[in-house]
């Protein structure tokens, strides 16, 4: 009896050990599965990318404006006014092309009161002509002097004033007009008709000489160079195309940057001075002989270099900076619980060359069949956990 | 007769016990056996590999040591109290969980419940009572004693055995609580019938049906009495204070000193003085064997 | 019947034989990965020392196992130029932690010391090994490690002149040996305001002085002025670490067995110790952080670890922040008779396993970590303060052109910015001053079980817990216990 | 009578309930602690192993029984933020369950055979297999991890699994049982001409229930605490059990220990109600009748 009563009880017992274990290993299990999934969730975010081996074409890309090599203004001496603009902005011109029409009404009275006055001394001069003759014929000596200097003077006069008419008519065909004093191209109109102007009326471009521009260009790859070598230069716009260059002056630079404020040489790195300070750069002037070309026109040189042999391509995001060189977060896995886990690893590279795409860097080791993180939902730091 | 048909047909046994035996010995061999008879051959040797062979060397030099001595004799003296003691207490909890009993099951997991105390907790609780700012010491201050060192004092020895009793009372508990219910009741209802009173039941049933367990359990503590290094260890270090210091001191000292040598020619005498220990009980067990048949 | 006992004789055989098979010459493979699989197994593997160390075979291909117990960024970069350099040979790094902040309660550590013991002693282990966490005397003395002093003179293309041999020197076993070869090293000096002390009069010399010489030396200092204190030390008990390491022998008999730390050299170090503290010494841990006076302590003298020569010119500048303008570096006290020459502390050390047969593969890979050839660091900064995770591109390196380039890095970066204070110009005369500590360093400051012993006793009587004697007998028993194993 | 022997048993309860009391109080204390907070728990226990100036006199560590603060936040922050912990959890119990239920099996055949088969040499062989229980762990770590290496198990769970199935102390606790087990038992099943692996399967296998249940309870604390194996011959710390965990608890760790403690206890403690059970089923119950 007491037998039966207490093994009917211990088996109410053992099926109460039975619960209380299974609710035990249940929320264990629970809890392993959930705070698995929770800890990933809060892990930062990464993509990455493999380095692939390959030569990276190290492209420079240096843009600059063109400035012309000649480039001449036209002024009105005769201070008239336009009274007809011939030449537009932008025309080509030939030697001796008309280009500004200047008012004539002024040179033109003026030229016939000087007109006037000749008529007026050649009836004087009659006169005198008539007086000199006389007094020849007689014996007064000093009539005679009297007469032929008054008949000299006039004729002096005369000459003068035929001179004057004559430069008035010069100046009524040669001021009144402007021409091209060269084959060239109208860079800029800035006479006004009707409005006398004080300054150059006309800008003209010797399209002869052509335009040319300064750039700096990395030392190593401008290295190949010497002045007068030709150069590829692509015009920037619409129609961008490539022409031809040629170096006129090269020298090293001088570091000071301030000297040039046009150009934006760059190898299209973040802003760091640090990286700029460390290439050598070089001082091109190059000139191009392209009648289409106009000064201020953006001018781009592209040079591409091969980066070294052995190198591994990766995105340009995943290449960060700090006070110790470049560096890329590699993803590390190390077997975990549930599968792998993955880690940051931060990891110094040499940086080879870049693009505006991807960089180069040198091949080391264990970049080989390492992902390398691009893009991060955090801000990453080494040795963190992260999700991909 | 019987006797002798008994005695036929265990002869027979020996293919019998092939089936049975094979799987264990298999595994016993690689893990057990060979790392043995390694141990026992290092001891013959001066070195590991490419040893010469020193013959009792490395013995002779053993017992030369003053720290071999010292932890021999801390060891008997050690194992010499705590396991009889240990056996005494334990068996009579289990006596006394045998019986009808209040709360009867409450109380046997209470004398369980040391068993799964993680050494972590034990070494981490025993800090906090003997530290030097530990409970111990509190309760000497307010009796206006100075402060004691314990883990460098021969209370340290104490409280080492304390642990021992406690962790393996239930140990042992277990057994003999397993072993008490081999007897079958029906031997002592033919005693109590017989008019023998509860000591006699006790020595002449309980005891002697109790031998193989009782075998079982001396050396089962002699073996937890080495264990309690563990936390001896972890206490006070690989150099305790000098009492502390026991055999199983000196062969981690040797281990990490990479004196294999004397690591192995002190197991080999550790052996050899069980062997014969386990002789003596193989004997009376026997005779509690042929009392049986 | 008899089937039983062919089967427990059988048993016994295999026993028996494996049991002597295995625990003789160990070449065999293991899961495939180790080399040279074809040896007799009873062939004495004895390392016969080669009279000149034979350039390993580049057609070989071989597998260097190199175990340690913390990852390290240089080992990697270095086995993988070096295995880019010899195609042939690979580098199979092992390591136990990635770094040792995973392991402060020193589980692994302790797995990793058993490992050793355990492949060592099986005739296996790695061909090279980072003995930073074992001990190495213990290896040496089992003629575990092979002598890589006499691969050093073997080796003909070795260029001495190019390393600090003064600090390998100085590394030799008493018996010539050289089993570990340091990749870097610290140096343990005294500093002090060199313009004071001359003003003082007070006459020294630091070249041979000993413990007490020095601490006489400060009483006399501190007898003449009153705000100046007289020595800075870390604490007590690295104070008496290091008057125990100089007076080791004389405390420590371990021919004999006996140790005599109950005696009155030992008592006296102790007592000297706690009564000098107040005027004469000052503990920086505890005395700093009581009066909050982070730097307004002046004192004659401090004591100082350089990790890197960044650490020499911080330190300098910091002590010329609170007015100390002539900051010299002085050696610490040495025993009694002891050549002059300043204290280091050897890290990175690595080790060939005696029982290797890839020694020429191996010492040609050593010789490539020691030359720093795949060290990665550039420069000193800042961040390189401390030696934790730095390994070998932190500290000194044992090639001196490493270490030229290194600081001419330095020099090239320009002025050092300090955590704190203005930048710092370095220039080549702190250089050569720098130069001549390293050169002059020749005493290894060394650890040991008995030094841990007492480490961990003595803090009781500092602390006034017990007494002197009571310190004594507690370390002088353990200490004979451990002599006597 | 009556009276006396009601007091003999209230004199036994007392007796037993204050042993019960003291075995009790480093658990409860474990317990306890487990609900206290961390902050609570520092503010005790921060003067642990602290070598404190002889001056600082009254300061002492404070040994407290009740929380001041109930809460489970040791626990949370355990399943919480130490995915670690979890992990070992179930290390363990993929370790320790192998081992217990392997090890019942091998040792429950071997026993038979050393307790109820007589043939040559079995004391000898016996001997020996008892001699290795004892050797403490280092003595055979040396030629054991050549053994390991060699099958290809290290740093695999078989390094820890394996000598742990072909363990010794199973097949000696059981021989006793059996050894013990009175002859009459099985002559009967042997006249009717039954084969050892019937006697074995039939009328001692449910004889040793009790031992059985002592075992497995055994082993089960035995190889849930064990430490130096899986320490040496499990590489990752993702394979590492709970016990690992345990005996090497770090320092900023310490305000989850009590909580690691208790839930390190609590599959150990289950087991051992379960199977409590059958530990105390007598032979009279298991039907056999002699």
């Amino acid at each position: 009896m007491e037998v039966l009563l207490s093994s009917g009880k211990r088996n109410t017992r053992k099926r109460i050990v039975v619960v209380i274990a299974s609710l035990f290993f249940g929320i264990l299990l629970f809890w392993t599965l959930f705070s698995n999934m929770l800890i990933g969730l809060t892990l930062p975010r990464v993509v990455t990318e493999a380095p692939t081996p390959g030569s990276l074409d190290v492209n420079f890309q240096g843009t600059s404006s063109l400035r012309p090599v000649l480039e001449v203004e036209l002024f009105n001496h005769s201070g008239e006014k336009p009274t007809e603009i011939l030449a537009r902005e932008g025309d080509v011109v030939q030697k001796g092309q008309l280009l500004v029409r200047y008012d004539r009404t002024a040179k033109e009275q003026q030229l016939e009161l000087e007109q006037n006055a000749l008529q007026k001394l050649k009836l004087g001069s009659k006169q005198l002509q008539d007086d000199y003759k006389l007094a020849a014929r007689g014996e007064d000596v000093a009539a005679i002097e009297a007469a032929r200097n008054a008949l000299e003077s006039l004729k002096l006069d005369l000459s003068a004033q035929e001179k004057r008419i004559q430069m008035l008519q010069t100046e009524l065909t040669d001021r009144t007009e402007l021409r091209a004093p060269f084959a060239g191209r109208v860079t800029s109109v800035l006479a006004i008709e009707n409005i006398p102007s004080n300054g150059a009326d006309i800008r003209l471009l010797d399209t002869e000489r052509g335009m040319q521009f300064d750039i700096r260009i990395p030392a190593d790859m401008a290295a190949e160079w010497m002045e007068g070598d030709a150069i590829k230069v692509r015009t920037l716009g619409k129609e961008s195309r490539l022409v031809e260059g040629r170096i006129t002056k090269m020298e090293a630079d001088s570091g000071n940057e301030s000297n040039m404020p046009e150009e934006s040489a760059a190898m299209n790195i973040p802003a760091s001075e640090e990286r700029q300070a460390a290439k050598e750069m070089v001082q091109v002037q190059i000139r191009i002989t392209d009648k289409s070309l106009r000064a201020g026109n953006r001018v781009q040189v592209e040079l591409t270099q091969s980066a070294g042999g052995d190198t591994l391509i990766l995105s340009r995001k995943a290449v960060h900076q700090d006070r110790n060189g470049f560096y890329v977060f590699a993803v590390q896995s190390r077997p975990g619980p549930l599968g792998n886990q993955f880690y940051v690893s931060k990891n110094y590279v040499t940086v080879i060359g870049e693009d505006d795409q991807s960089t180069a860097i040198a091949q080391e080791f264990w970049l080989e069949e390492t992902e390398i993180i691009v893009e991060s939902s955090e801000p990453l730091e080494d040795g963190q956990r992260v999700r991909y | 007769m019987n006797r002798s048909w008994v005695r036929r047909w265990l002869r027979k046994d020996g293919i019998a016990a092939i089936p049975f035996l094979a799987p264990s010995l298999a595994g016993f061999c690689l893990f057990f056996a060979v790392p043995l008879a390694m141990s026992f051959y290092y001891s013959f040797f001066d070195r590991v590999t490419d040893g010469t062979f020193v013959g009792l060397g490395n013995y002779r030099e053993l017992l030369g040591s003053s720290s071999f001595r010292k932890a021999t004799g801390n060891t008997l003296l050690f194992s010499g109290v705590g396991v009889p003691l240990l056996i005494l207490l334990s068996l009579g909890l289990a006596l006394l969980f045998n019986r009808q009993l209040w709360l009867k099951s409450a109380m046997k997991t209470a004398v369980v419940l040391p068993l799964v105390v993680p050494i972590a907790s034990i070494v981490m609780i025993t800090q906090i009572f003997i530290d030097w700012n530990g409970v111990l010491n509190a309760w000497l201050y307010r009796l206006d004693l100075p402060r004691v060192d314990w883990l460098n004092s021969d209370g340290a020895w104490t409280v080492i055995l304390l642990i021992y009793v406690w962790k393996n009372i239930g140990y042992n508990m277990i057994l003999f609580l397993a072993g008490l219910q081999t007897i079958p009741r029906s031997y002592y209802e033919t005693a109590r019938m017989e008019g023998a009173g509860s000591i006699r039941q006790f020595w002449g049933i309980t005891l002697v049906y109790l031998t193989p367990t009782l075998f079982f359990v001396v050396l089962i503590s002699l073996v937890n009495s080495f264990k309690v290094f563990r936390e001896t260890y972890l206490l006070a270090g690989a150099y305790p204070y000098d009492r502390l210091y026991m055999i199983q001191h000196y062969m981690n000292n040797m281990f990490f000193s990479l004196d294999i040598q004397k690591l192995s020619t002190a197991a080999i005498l550790m052996v050899g003085f069980i062997v014969i220990l386990m002789s003596g009980l193989l004997k009376i067990e026997h005779r509690f064997l042929e009392n049986i048949e | 019947m008899k089937k039983i006992s062919m089967f427990i004789v059988l048993c016994l055989l295999i026993v028996v034989f494996t049991g002597c098979s295995s625990a003789g010459g160990e070449g065999g493979t293991v899961n495939g990965i180790t080399h040279t699989p074809t040896k007799q197994p009873s062939a004495p593997t004895q390392a016969t020392k080669p009279a000149s160390m034979p350039s390993p075979d580049p057609k070989k291909q071989s597998t260097l196992v190199f175990s340690m117990y913390k990852r390290d960024s240089y080992f990697e970069t270095a086995a993988k130029a070096y295995e880019k350099e010899h195609p042939n040979t690979k580098i199979d790094l092992n390591y136990i932690v990635e770094n040792t902040g995973e392991d402060v309660s020193r589980a692994k550590q302790e797995k990793f010391k058993s490992a050793m013991i355990a492949e060592f002693l099986n005739g296996k282990g790695p061909d090279l090994v980072v003995m930073d966490e074992l001990p190495a005397d213990k290896y040496i003395a089992k003629g575990l490690l092979a002598n890589v002093g006499d691969m050093m003179k073997g080796d003909t293309s070795f260029k001495k002149e190019n390393y600090y041999m003064n600090i390998l020197d100085s590394l030799q076993t008493s018996e010539g040996g050289l089993y570990m070869l340091p990749l870097s090293f610290s140096l343990h000096t005294l500093t002090g305001d060199q313009q004071l002390l001359e003003q003082s009069g007070v006459r020294m010399n630091d070249q041979s002085w000993t413990w007490k010489e020095f601490l006489d030396t400060i009483q006399q200092l501190t007898a003449k002025q009153d705000d100046r204190y007289g020595f800075m030390a870390f604490d007590e008990n690295k104070l008496l670490l290091d008057m125990a390491r100089t007076d080791y022998n004389r405390l420590v008999d371990a021919a004999n067995r006996t140790a005599r730390f109950d005696s009155d050299l030992f008592l006296g170090m102790l007592e000297q110790i706690k009564q000098m503290k107040g005027k004469t010494v000052l503990y920086y841990g505890k005395d700093l952080k009581q009066t909050d006076g982070s730097k307004g302590f002046p004192i004659y003298f401090g004591e100082n670890e350089l990790l890197t020569p960044f650490q020499y010119f911080h330190y300098v500048a910091n002590k010329q922040e609170s007015g100390d303008h002539s900051t010299a570096f002085y050696e610490k006290p040495k025993a009694e008779g002891q050549q002059p020459g300043g204290y280091f502390e050897p890290r990175l050390k690595i080790a060939i396993h005696a029982k290797s047969s890839l020694q020429p593969e191996a010492w040609d890979f050593l010789k490539f970590l020691m030359s720093g050839e795949a060290s990665a660091a550039a420069a000193w900064g800042a961040n390189d303060l401390t030696y934790k995770g730095q390994g070998f591109n932190g500290t000194f390196p044992i090639s001196k052109s490493l270490y030229a380039a290194k600081t001419n890095n330095m020099v090239q970066a320009g002025p050092l910015q300090m955590l704190e204070g203005g930048p710092v110009e370095i220039t080549e005369k702190d250089l050569k001053k720098l130069d001549s500590l390293i050169e002059s360093a020749n005493k290894a400051i060394f650890d040991g079980e008995i030094l841990q012993i007492m480490a961990k006793e003595s803090p009781a009587y500092f602390h006034g817990q017990k007494s002197s004697q009571e310190v004594a007998r507690i370390i002088q028993n353990k200490v004979t216990t451990y002599l006597n194993e | 009578m009556i009276f006396a022997r009601n007091l003999s048993r209230l004199m036994l309860l007392l007796l037993t309930g204050l042993v019960a009391a003291a075995m009790m109080l480093p658990i409860l204390l474990t317990v306890t602690n487990s609900l206290m907070t961390e902050g609570e728990l520092s503010f005790n226990y921060s003067l642990l192993g602290v070598v404190t100036e002889a001056s600082a006199q009254a300061k002492f560590v404070n040994l407290k029984l009740i929380p001041d603060w109930v809460t489970l936040s040791q626990y949370a922050k355990l399943l919480d933020s130490t995915p670690k912990f979890l992990q070992m959890f179930w290390n363990s119990i993929k370790l320790v369950v192998p081992i217990v239920a392997g090890q019942t099996a091998v040792a429950t055949l071997a026993a038979y055979a050393f307790a109820r088969l007589r043939f040559k040499g079995r004391d000898v062989l016996f001997m020996v297999y008892l001699i290795t229980m004892v050797l403490p762990f280092q003595v055979t770590l040396v030629p054991n991890y050549l053994m390991i290496e060699r099958l290809g198990l290290m740093n695999t769970s078989g390094a820890v699994i394996l000598p742990g199935v072909f363990g010794v102390f199973g097949i000696f606790m059981i021989r006793q049982f059996m050894a013990s087990l009175p002859f009459v038992y099985t002559e009967a099943a042997r006249m009717d001409g039954a084969g050892h692996g019937r006697i074995f399967w039939e009328i001692i296998l449910p004889l040793t229930k009790p031992g059985l249940a002592a075992l497995v309870i055994l082993l089960f604390v035995d190889y849930w605490n064990m430490v130096e194996q899986p320490l040496i011959f499990l590489k990752e710390e993702f394979d590492y059990p709970l016990s690992l965990y345990l005996a090497y608890i770090q320092e900023s760790e310490r305000g989850v220990v009590f909580a690691a403690s208790v839930l390190y206890m609590t599959p150990m403690v289950l087991l051992f109600l379960y199977a409590e059970s059958y530990l105390v089923e007598g032979i009279e119950h298991s039907g056999i009748k002699g």
